[in-house]
């Protein structure tokens, strides 16, 4: 089994075909690698990605014109008139065949038509958005694309703690998104993403219960994902790594797998008792049957807060290591913003009722705004520390900086538009206005997303081997800024204006606001498309990829590009930190020796961890 | 699963005695570190979900304190519970022998040890469907749309009767998966995969056992008798 | 090699520049600002709470331009040069580190202290403040004001005929609010307050109005189909008017049966769900209903007569027309007798042949009138249905 | 197959904790732990089941007792005491997020309508509460009028109940058991038919079909109701 190391020739990089096309997708389907099951990820995230958009881009045409053709009243005289407005979404009358008794007590088959509105379609359209994007792609996107990955290879371990359960963690996310497409093309759902009781469990015609279920499922992919990444940091770690000298990445995913595996089971056992209350009326949450609805917020709120944290960590660790590897200074601070990051997903589990102020009691809302305050410590601590790492660097203005520099401009409006919706006085006004909604999208779409999309191009080279077209990549990045801005800084107006959420009609004096959020959307879509189209442009014919291309100093840039199937050839060994750009010379990291490399083919590699673990 | 590669002409050497390390993993320590503390994770998410329940019956508790003080005595049987509550016991002791029992390669008394703690798991759920869920299920003490029970005092019984089914069913449900999983350890345990070296599924599962153990510790009193 | 005091003079002449910006900020934000942010302020804690606002939006501004400003010069001043290499820099500061951790807590400390404050005078209405009751439902508003007045006044708001309710100005008023389905939330910007109405409890909302004037109110919890078409304008009118209004809402005897109806379609939220124009909603549209066939669900047909409408609104999910949800919350209790005939009436005569009958209804019901007044002058005893 | 382990390697310690063999429970701990938990569980049936301890003593006491329980089956059965010390780490904070869970839900649940000191009088107003005594005997007589004309053409003049239409208001367990608050508060929202707690099938009107009638008057129609009920039949407070 000692086969001899010396000849790179001999370890393909993991992404090398075997022999025959049906051998290649096999060694795909069954793989247990973690580097092949990030990408399997990234596809799908992108894929849930590309879906959220199209869904999103309906709803702001959509709300290109206020309201739809309806007889009018005039209020002077009663008398009846048209007026025609165009709208995105039209009528949809559907006719399906229902059982029906007939007189004689039989049961016939028979049509029946069913109108659904277009404030109905557009209701349904927004949810989905809303569900897609948060389920399907911004929970997994960097914790199970990107953390999958590079977390391995980032500490220098072979794989993750439990590979099997890798995998299975994948398929659960697969089938999880299949309910939730099955869901969509069943009817959809219009009980908006947070599944508010008593309405959820009161709407008909719509796959409410399936999404719940699917959710369900999700979540079970999310706590495989969030358990083996904390116990692969725990066990796993090069030698001589210790807790500070891991990159910062690294422990944004470990601090965002104690909130996967810790609040990850509230929303497990909330969506159940949703579908079951569905499916039996057990009346937990319905105030009909002297259940609580708000206790119903409470649960989901329980997990969905700390979710944001979840979203929003992994970003912080993707700028972590890119501001430092392109401004070539050490990160400022470094402890600092290594607990910042437990910081946050230890407050994030006293914070959640903030998102209830004006449905709970006054004294837990107090206490609630009071305890919020905290989180903005951490946050603020780790911005002020990327700003300072900035200073005396070595700035390359290449696409992920841009995206670094983009990111402190939108997560800082995202993070600092967050007060006035933890203050009590100002949230009364605020809550469930666009306001909340320009706030959120800043620091899930401005911070994750961009930091996810800049974190792509900063990993590329290594993921795929290959470079990109760094002029379309720094165009693309432009549209996706300016798009950005366009639609969601006018919606801070349009909701400290008094415009609520979630309508899919509304008054004259707030469209041309809308409209400009709406052009927005789509230069932010074109942004997104250049974004595709360098990378498939650069899998088709991009300029190779040597081992370092940005010399950063994390483990991940000490093997090939693409790594090879096993990661390392030399056993790695932390010989200097992370991020010690300020040393005139780190010595290697490769300890010689033996770093025993299994080389079977891929498809047979279980037989190595056949019983030990899962 | 477990077949042993038989192309050596010397006698297999027996599971228990040559304990595989997945090449991912620097040692064995490694590995069983980690396969335990994996399980630990596991069982905080088990703890936590059942946490809902426990979040719902307080704030019921709190709202509708008439409901609940005399919904155990209304609907539910102590000593069914009672019962079922050394059972579950018992089972937890065995499970915790089983581990000694491998610990000190004593194969018979692990897998006697291992048959009764399924026999207990068995017959609590047994004594849960036939004695409890049957009965209630006649009489129409059900959650929600199956509640036809005519002798309902006050509004709010219904609640109580919900979350008994909803806990006691989905804490059901977790001993069923846990009586699979101590069937897969007997048998493994009977082809000798178990020894002083290699009895980490065992330690595993039974932490798992344990857990179920611990969360009827809590369901039993706050259900049956308070 | 760029000097150290050099750098420092820069931020200085920055941090003057922001310091003397700060004292305009007051006298900034009651003008441009406020209207750029915010709607009118109308009632008493409106100003207070855009102070509130205000005060964080400044703070906020400061730590955003410190921030950008200085990235801007970094980036600008130590962009990458070809073989130059990075300075050496102290990579941590714990004074610097704890400052801007102690620092933004002290401000939030405050912001929260401000918010929590005037949060409590929010929600502690005067004991002298007239209650009037809300109810709310998909998808409609009702105030009954203390007399037991209900609104009959409507406007358009985004092509929705939507209900007016007026307030005096200068005095409380507490809303008893209560929701008989689902999860809604009443709204007025230019009060800067809402307050979920949940199902199964009593919420309150309560105001001051402070100006003269029309505002929207809006349901901020989504609650389906129509949920942005709950809309209703609040006209906040001088003491004398809300009176003279409140009588006139009052007084249904001298309205027309039909008119009536078509009023009260409009404030008990009935257009939300059934159209005027033969489209179907969430509810069949009332355009040729009368003396029409349905087919239920259960596949029984039903004629659309005077029984069939009554039994509609008190028990709406009795029979449900097939291809609609059973959506539809009860109005028993809601309305008089003569108040179930004027919808009959007003559903009839928007069917190209129901004129005939709703002229039959008008007279009957004038009849009626005329005997009940000369019956007894003051009807307004509470009478039972049974 | 496998390969051993590096011995010279120097992060070795942050892999495993313990080089000295695992720990082996004598037969004896797990024997008394067993025998303890058996007890522990007679003693929490026997005073839930023979004390009368209150609502709050009987929970507190139950609680206890399991959670007696629960850290033995954790210290002994579960290792705990021997093992990882980070493992216990886990499971406390496991369990401590459950308590900021629980406690911070309950907190809002059961604090939300505290602060304001006037609006749990107004919400539902009910004479006995607000007006004490004095007024108790105008409000019988108030409530006696008032429920001749809105109430006794289903539940009778005697309010003994009509067949098929409204329920015996003197003897019925829900009305005896009912606060005066809840019962103002059913009359106020009414009963469909086909709710699963309606005992006659028949649906109760909100406000019982008058929509003129005033909160305070439905409680007034309450108060005539107790008045009519044996003497010593004890609504709760």
């Amino acid at each position: 089994m000692s086969a001899a190391h010396d000849h790179h020739d001999h370890h393909p990089s993991y992404l090398a075909p075997k022999e025959t096309l049906g051998k290649t997708i096999m060694s795909w389907v069954y793989t247990i690698d973690h580097k092949k099951i990030g990408v399997m990820y990234l596809c799908a995230v992108l894929f849930a990605f590309f879906l959220g958009g199209v869904l999103a881009l309906g709803v702001r045409t959509h709300l290109w014109s206020p309201a739809e053709t309806i007889v009018q009243i005039d209020p002077s005289t009663g008398e009846e008139r048209e007026v025609q407005k165009e709208r995105f979404f039209r009528d949809v009358t559907i006719t399906r065949t229902v059982m029906r008794e007939n007189e004689a007590g039989e049961k016939v088959r028979a049509q029946e038509e069913r109108t659904f509105t277009s404030n109905n379609i557009y209701n349904r359209v927004f949810t989905l958005h809303g569900a897609v994007m948060v389920f399907l792609f911004i929970i997994p996107s960097v914790p199970a694309a990107l953390g999958n990955f590079f977390l391995p290879l980032m500490i220098g371990a072979k794989d993750v703690a439990f590979p099997r359960l890798n995998l299975l963690s994948w398929y659960v996310y697969v089938f999880g998104s299949l309910m939730t497409l099955g869901a969509l093309l069943g009817g959809g759902v219009e009980t908006g993403w947070t599944f508010y009781t008593p309405y959820s469990t009161s709407t008909e015609f719509g796959q409410t219960t399936l999404v719940a279920l699917a959710v369900f499922v999700l979540g079970f992919s999310s706590i495989f994902t969030g358990l083996n990444f904390i116990v692969t940091v725990h066990k796993m770690r090069a030698p001589g790594m210790g807790w500070f000298d891991m990159p910062l990445f690294v422990w944004a995913i470990y601090a965002t797998s104690i909130i996967q595996v810790l609040a990850t089971p509230v929303l497990g056992i909330t969506v159940l008792l949703l579908a079951i209350e569905r499916m039996f009326n057990i009346g937990i949450f319905d105030p009909a049957k002297g259940g609580d609805p708000i206790l119903f917020q409470h649960f989901f709120w329980f997990y969905s807060h700390p979710a944001v944290y979840i979203m929003i960590l992994p970003g912080f660790g993707i700028i972590s290591e890119m501001i430092t590897t392109h401004a070539r200074k050490p990160i400022f601070g470094y402890r600092f913003v290594a607990f910042s990051s437990i910081a946050i997903a230890a407050i994030s589990f006293l914070v959640w009722a903030h998102h209830m102020f004006t449905a709970m009691g006054e004294l837990a809302a107090i206490i609630f705004s009071g305890l919020t305050m905290l989180v903005a410590i951490p946050t603020a601590i780790k911005v002020f520390a990327w700003v300072a790492t900035l200073y005396k660097g070595s700035i390359a203005l290449n696409t992920p900086m841009l995206y670094v520099l983009s990111f402190l401009f939108l997560f800082t409006i995202g993070g600092l538009t967050g007060p006035p919706l933890a203050v009590l006085s100002t949230d009364l006004h605020l809550h469930d206005t666009y306001f909340v909604v320009a706030h959120f999208h800043y620091v899930m779409m401005g911070g994750t997303v961009i930091a996810f999309i800049g974190g792509l191009h900063h990993w590329w080279p290594k993921m795929f081997g290959r470079m990109y077209n760094e002029t379309f990549a720094k165009l693309g990045c432009l549209l996706v800024f300016v798009g950005f801005n366009l639609t969601f800084f006018t919606q801070f107006f349009l909701g400290s204006n008094g415009m609520p959420r979630r309508y899919a009609t509304y008054v004259e004096e707030f469209q041309t606001l809308h409209q400009l959020s709406t052009i927005g959307s789509y230069i932010l879509a074109i942004g997104l498309f250049v974004h595709l189209g360098v990378f498939v442009m650069s899998l088709l014919n991009g300029k190779k990829a040597v081992e370092n291309p940005w010399g950063s100093l994390t483990m991940e840039w000490d093997t090939e590009s693409p790594p090879i199937e096993h990661n390392f050839l030399h056993e790695p060994v932390a010989t200097h930190g992370p991020y010690d750009y300020d040393q005139p010379i780190v010595p290697p990291r490769t300890k010689p020796g033996e770093w025993p490399l299994p080389d079977m083919p891929e498809g047979d590699d279980g037989a190595n961890t056949k019983r030990g673990m899962f | 699963m477990a077949s042993i590669p038989s192309d050596h002409n010397a006698r297999p050497a027996a599971p228990h005695e040559n304990p595989v390390v997945a090449s991912h993993f620097r040692s064995k320590a490694e590995q069983e570190d980690a396969g335990k503390m994996g399980m630990w994770l596991f069982l905080t998410t088990e703890v936590l979900l059942f946490g809902g329940f426990f979040c719902a019956y307080a704030v019921f508790r709190m709202l509708y304190p008439e409901t609940f003080e005399g919904a155990s005595a209304k609907f539910l049987d102590w000593r069914i519970g009672a019962i079922n509550t050394v059972v579950l016991l018992l089972s937890s002791f065995t499970v915790a022998m089983s581990i000694r029992n491998a610990q000190l390669n004593q194969q018979w008394w692990l897998r006697i040890n291992l048959i009764i703690t399924i026999a207990c798991a068995i017959f609590f759920l047994v004594t849960k469907l036939w004695l409890e869920y049957w009965p209630k299920i006649v009489e129409g003490k059900l959650p929600g749309t199956f509640f036809t029970y005519s002798g309902a005092m006050t509004d709010h019984d219904q609640i109580f009767l919900s979350i008994y089914w909803t806990a006691t069913a989905t804490h059901g449900l977790h001993v069923l998966i846990g009586v699979f999983l101590l069937t897969w350890l007997l048998v493994r345990a009977w082809k000798l995969h178990f020894g002083p070296k290699t009895y980490l599924a065992l330690e595993n599962v039974g932490l798992y056992w344990h857990v179920v153990d611990l969360i009827w510790i809590f369901l039993f009193p706050l259900l049956y008798l308070v | 090699m760029r000097s150290l005091p050099k750098i420092t003079a820069r931020s200085a002449t920055l941090g003057a520049i922001i310091a003397l910006a700060l004292p305009c900020a007051p006298a900034m934000a009651d003008g441009v600002m406020r209207r750029m942010f915010f709607p009118a302020r109308a009632a008493e804690y409106s100003g207070p709470s855009d102070s509130v606002s205000f005060f964080i939006f400044w703070t906020t501004a400061f730590f955003f331009v410190l921030l950008m400003g200085l990235m801007a010069i970094f980036v600008v001043k130590y962009r990458r040069r070809p073989g130059q290499a990075a300075p050496r820099s102290p990579s941590h500061n714990t004074p610097l580190e704890l400052a801007w951790s102690g620092i933004p807590l002290i401000l939030l400390g405050m912001m929260f202290f401000f918010g929590a404050r005037l949060y409590i005078e929010m929600r502690t209405p005067p004991i002298d403040s007239t209650v009037i009751n809300v109810t709310a439902q998909k998808w409609g508003w009702t105030w009954e004001y203390p007399g037991g007045e209900q609104s009959l006044e409507s406007v358009t708001l985004a092509n929705v005929s939507s209900p007016v309710f007026a307030v005096p100005v200068g005095k409380p008023v507490r809303l008893v609010m209560n929701s008989t389905d689902v999860i809604h939330s009443l709204y007025i910007p230019a009060f800067r307050d809402k307050v979920d109405v949940i199902p199964n409890r009593y919420t309150t909302y309560w105001f001051r109005a402070e100006k003269i004037g029309e505002y929207h109110l809006y349901c901020a919890e989504y609650c389906g189909d129509q949920h942005s078409q709950m809309m209703a304008l609040i006209k906040v009118m001088s003491d004398a008017d809300y009176q003279e209004w409140l009588a006139e809402q009052a007084d249904t005897s001298a309205i027309p049966l039909v008119e009536l109806g078509r009023k009260l379609s409009i404030s008990a939220g009935c257009l939300a769900c059934h159209s005027l124009d033969g489209r179907p909603g969430t509810g069949p549209s009332w355009k040729n209903i009368w003396g029409n066939t349905h087919v239920m669900t259960d596949g029984e047909s039903v004629k659309v007569d005077e029984n069939y409408i009554r039994e509609s609104i008190l028990e709406p999910n009795a029979r449900i027309v097939a291809g609609y949800p059973a959506q539809m919350p009860t109005y028993q209790g809601r309305f008089s007798d003569r108040e179930l005939r004027a919808f009959i009436a007003y559903i009839a005569s928007l069917s190209d042949d129901g004129a005939e009958d709703a002229e039959r209804m008008m007279e009957e019901d004038d009849a009626e009138q005329e005997a009940s007044e000369a019956d007894s002058p003051q009807a307004s005893v509470p009478t039972t249905d049974f | 197959m496998t390969h051993p382990s590096h011995p010279n390697m120097p992060g070795e310690s942050n892999a495993h904790d313990h080089h000295e063999g695992p720990h082996i429970s004598s037969v004896r701990t797990l024997v008394t732990v067993f025998v303890a938990l058996l007890a522990f569980t007679a003693i929490t049936v026997f005073t839930a089941k023979m004390t009368d301890l209150g609502d709050f003593g009987d929970i507190v006491l139950a609680l206890g007792l399991a959670s007696v329980k629960g850290t033995l089956v954790c210290l002994y059965f579960m290792h705990l005491r021997y093992d990882n010390v980070f493992y216990s780490f886990l499971f406390l904070s496991c369990l401590g997020a459950l308590a900021l869970f629980l406690g911070l839900t309950m907190l809002d649940i059961n604090n939300r309508d505290n602060i304001d000191p006037i609006r749990s009088q107004h919400a539902v107003p009910v004479p006995l509460d607000i007006a004490g005594r004095a007024r108790f005997d105008e409000a019988q007589r108030l409530g006696r009028d008032l429920y001749m004309a809105n109430c006794a053409a289903c539940h009778a003049v005697d309010a003994r109940g009509i067949p098929g239409l409204g329920e015996n208001l003197i003897g019925d367990s829900f009305v005896l058991r009912s606060s005066d608050a809840e019962l103002v508060d059913f009359i106020i929202k009414g009963r469909t038919a086909n709710d699963p707690l309606s005992e006659t099938g028949v649906p109760m009107p909100p406000r019982g079909g008058n929509p003129n009638l005033t909160d305070e008057q439905i409680a007034q129609i309450v108060v005539y109701v107790r008045a009519l009920q044996p003497k010593d039949a004890k609504p709760k407070p």
